[in-house]
C-alpha cells in the first residue's frame, strides 16, 4: 500500500470493525485515542503479527494519514504532529545506512521500541476486555442479599479491690458517724402555708367557728404553737381584707370567730339580705 | 437374545429419562437457591415461579430445598408467607460477638457493695440510711449485674422491701474465704482506715451471708424473678 | 474367645470414634456455612478460625465446603484471599435484571483500570505512556470513585507523582483471589511486556497490590488525603 492509496472511504471500510459506540472514522482524528491508537489501527491493516510489523511501512501510512487530514484542513492535536515528526525522523534514519551504530540508540532499536509499545497497548486492550468481561459482582454474580451482620455485645467485667471496698466502707461510716450531730431545724409556718391551710379548712363553711377549732391539728406540737398562730393570724387578716373570709371577736383576747364571706355577688340576689336565707344552701350540703 | 436387548434399551431409556428429569430438577433447585440467596427480602412463590421454567411446581421444589437445608447451618424458612434463607436458629450465637470490657465500679457502687457486705441482709432504705444519701436504683442494678450482690428475700415490714446480700462470686472476686474474714472495727482502725476519734457507740457489724432467711425475712415471690435475675441477653430483647 | 470379644470392643470404639468425628466435622461445616452465609463481606481464615473450635483445620473445611457447593446455585469462592458465598457464574442471566444497573465505564476508563491493575504501582504519566495519549483527570477520578483504584503513595522521582494501585474491592468485584489471577498475566510476562527488558522509561515490574510501599515509593502526605482517600460520605460533607 502506498501513501497515495490512503483515501477516506478506504479508512471508513477498514475501521468499521471498531466499536459501534465510537464515531465511525472518516479522517476524523477525534475517533482515535491518540497517535498510538491510530498507529495500532494502521498496524492491524498489515494483518501480520505486531512482532513482524514493518515500522517503515507503518510510518509511511501514518504520515499519509496525517497528510490527508491536513488536506481536509482538520485541526490535528499536537500529539499527532509530534508523532508524525518523530516517525519522519525514524523513517529517514531507517532508510539511511547507520554510520555510527555505537552512537546513541540505533534506528532499529527505536523501531523495535515502537513495535513493543504497540504490542503492549494491544495486549493491555485484549486483557482489559477479558478482565471487564469477567463475572462482575453486582452484575453477574451476587452476594447475600440480606446479610446478618455480627452484633457486638460488650460484656462488662467489673473491677474493684478489697482495699477499695474497705476504704469506701470505713470512709463512709466514719463520715456518717461524725455528721450524726444534727442541729434541730426550727419549724416555721410560712404565711403561704398558713393561708393555704386556712383556705382549705374554712372552705365553704357558713357557720361561725373559733380559729382554734380550725387549727386544732396544727397546735398539737407545743413547739409549733407560736408560729402557727402568728402566721395564721397574719394570713387571716389578708384573707379578710381580700373579702374571702369574715371574722369577729367579742372582746380583747376573746376567741376569734370566722366563716366564709357571705358574698352578695353569689349569683342569687335574694340571698344577700338575711342569714335565714343563707341557711337553706348550707342545710342542703 | 433379541428380547433381552430390547429390554435393555427400554431400561436404558428409562434411566436416561430419569437422569434427565433429575438433572432438570437439580437445575431448578440451583436457580431457586440463587434467587433466595441474592434476594434483598423474602420472596413469595409467585415471584419465584416467574423466574423458573413455566409449569414448575415451585411449592414442591421449595419443600425439597427446605428438607435439603434442614440439617445445615443455613435453613430455608417461611416468614409471612414468603421464603428466605436464614442461619440456623441454634447457631444464632455465632452472629454475636462478645467482648469483655473492664469497668471500674463507681464510688457509690463500691460503698453500697460494702454496706451490703457488712450489713446484710439489708434493704435499699437501710443502705441509704447508712450512706446518708439516697441510692439510685441503677447502683443496685449494677451490683446485681456484677453478680456480687443478690436478692435474698423480702423484709417482713410495711412495703415488703427486698433484702440484699452478697453472693459466692463476691467472696471469690475479693479473695475471701468467708464473709467473717472481712475486717472488724479494730482491724479497720489498725489498718488506718478508721481513726480513733469516733463516738463510743460506733460499731461495725459482724457480717454473715448465711443463705437461710432470717426471722424477719420471707422468700421472694415469683414476680421478683423478672427483676434482675434473668440473663441479660433476654432482657435486652424485651 | 476373650481375644475376639476384645477385638470387637476395639472395633466398636473405632466406629464410635469415627461417627463422633464425622458429627464434629458436620457441625464445624454448619458453623462455617452459617458464618459465610451471614457475612456482609468476604471473611479471612483467621476470622473464621476464631469462631471455630481451637485446632480446627479451617482450610480443609473450606475446601470441603467449596466442593460441596460447587454444583449448586451458590458457590464458595475466594476473593482477595478471603472467602465468600456468591451466586454461581452461570446463573448471571437469571439475576441480571434484578441488579442495579452499574454505570458503564468508558473505554478509556476500562483501559486505564487494566493498566493500573497489570502495571501497579503506576503513575498517571506511565498510564499515559502506555496508552499513548493523555488521560483526563476525570478518568482517574471515576476509577477512584468506584473504589477499585486507590492512591498508594508517591514515586520518589521529580515531581513526586502519585502512584495508583488496585484495592481489595477490585479483586472482590472481579472475583479474583489475587492479582496473579488476572487474565493473560503470564502471557504478558512471557511476551516481555511487563518485565524490565525495555528501556528504563518502559520498564514495568510485575504488578503487586501489596500495600507495603516499594523502594521507589514514599507515603502520601496529609495534603493528599482530600483527594480520594477519605470515605465518600465524609467527602460529601465537605
Amino acid at each position: 500500500m502506498t501513501p497515495q492509496d490512503v483515501h477516506e472511504d478506504q479508512f471508513e471500510a477498514e475501521f468499521s470493525e471498531r466499536a459501534i459506540d465510537e464515531p465511525a472514522l472518516v479522517v476524523d482524528v477525534e475517533g482515535f485515542e491518540g497517535p498510538l491508537d491510530l498507529l495500532l489501527t494502521l498496524a492491524r491493516q498489515q494483518k501480520v503479527d505486531l512482532a513482524k510489523i514493518s515500522v517503515l511501512a507503518l510510518a509511511d501510512q501514518y504520515l499519509a494519514f496525517i497528510e490527508a487530514a491536513r488536506k481536509m484542513r482538520l485541526e490535528l492535536a499536537a500529539d499527532y504532529l509530534v508523532m508524525a515528526a518523530w516517525l519522519a525522523y525514524l523513517k529517514s534514519r531507517l532508510l539511511l545506512p547507520e554510520t555510527h551504530p555505537a552512537e546513541g540508540v540505533s534506528a532499529e532499536d527505536m523501531a523495535n521500541a515502537l513495535a513493543q509499545r504497540l504490542r503492549r497497548l494491544e495486549a493491555i486492550r485484549k486483557f482489559a476486555e477479558q478482565m471487564i468481561n469477567r463475572p462482575q459482582l453486582g452484575r453477574d454474580v451476587f452476594q447475600r442479599g440480606q446479610p446478618q451482620p455480627i452484633a457486638e455485645i460488650k460484656r462488662p467485667q467489673w473491677s474493684a479491690t478489697l482495699y477499695d471496698l474497705l476504704s469506701a466502707y470505713a470512709g463512709r461510716r466514719q463520715t456518717q458517724a461524725r455528721s450524726f450531730v444534727r442541729m434541730p431545724k426550727r419549724t416555721v409556718w410560712s404565711l403561704a402555708e398558713a393561708r393555704e391551710a386556712l383556705e382549705r379548712l374554712v372552705g365553704q363553711s357558713m357557720d361561725w367557728s373559733p380559729l382554734d377549732k380550725y387549727l386544732i391539728d396544727y397546735l398539737v406540737d407545743p413547739s409549733h404553737r407560736a408560729t402557727v398562730l402568728a402566721s395564721s393570724f397574719a394570713a387571716l387578716l389578708e384573707l379578710v381584707r381580700e373579702g374571702h373570709i369574715e371574722m369577729h371577736q367579742q372582746g380583747s383576747f376573746a376567741p376569734l370567730y370566722l366563716r366564709k364571706r357571705q358574698s352578695p355577688q353569689n349569683g342569687n340576689p335574694s340571698e344577700d339580705k338575711a342569714g335565714g336565707a343563707m341557711a337553706a344552701p348550707s342545710g342542703n350540703g | 437374545m433379541g428380547k433381552v436387548a430390547e429390554m435393555r434399551v427400554i431400561v436404558g431409556d428409562k434411566e436416561d429419562e430419569q437422569r434427565e428429569s433429575a438433572g432438570k430438577r437439580a437445575e431448578e433447585l440451583r436457580i431457586l437457591e440463587a434467587l433466595l440467596f441474592a434476594a434483598e427480602a423474602p420472596l413469595d412463590e409467585k415471584v419465584l415461579a416467574a423466574r423458573l421454567p413455566a409449569g414448575t411446581d415451585v411449592r414442591a421444589l421449595l419443600t425439597q430445598l427446605q428438607r435439603d437445608y434442614a440439617p445445615r447451618g443455613v435453613n430455608l424458612v417461611r416468614v409471612g408467607g414468603k421464603w428466605t434463607l436464614r442461619t440456623a436458629n441454634d447457631l444464632a450465637w455465632l452472629l454475636t460477638h462478645e467482648s469483655v470490657v473492664t469497668r471500674k465500679l463507681s464510688r457509690a457502687a463500691i460503698e453500697t457493695l460494702a454496706i451490703v457486705a457488712y450489713h446484710q441482709p439489708v434493704t435499699r432504705a437501710e443502705v441509704e440510711e447508712i450512706r446518708g444519701v439516697s441510692t439510685s436504683k441503677g447502683t443496685l442494678d449494677v451490683l446485681l449485674e456484677t453478680g456480687w450482690v443478690r436478692l435474698r428475700g423480702r423484709r417482713k415490714a410495711p412495703g415488703r422491701p427486698v433484702t440484699y446480700g452478697t453472693s459466692e462470686a463476691f467472696l471469690s472476686h475479693f479473695g475471701l474465704d468467708a464473709l467473717t474474714d472481712l475486717p472488724g472495727l479494730d482491724e479497720l482502725k489498725g489498718a488506718g482506715l478508721i481513726d480513733a476519734t469516733l463516738p463510743a457507740d460506733f460499731s461495725v457489724p459482724v457480717p454473715s451471708d448465711d443463705p437461710t432467711l432470717r426471722e424477719d425475712e420471707e422468700p421472694l415471690g415469683p414476680e421478683d424473678l423478672d427483676l434482675g435475675l434473668a440473663p441479660r441477653s433476654e432482657r435486652g430483647e424485651e
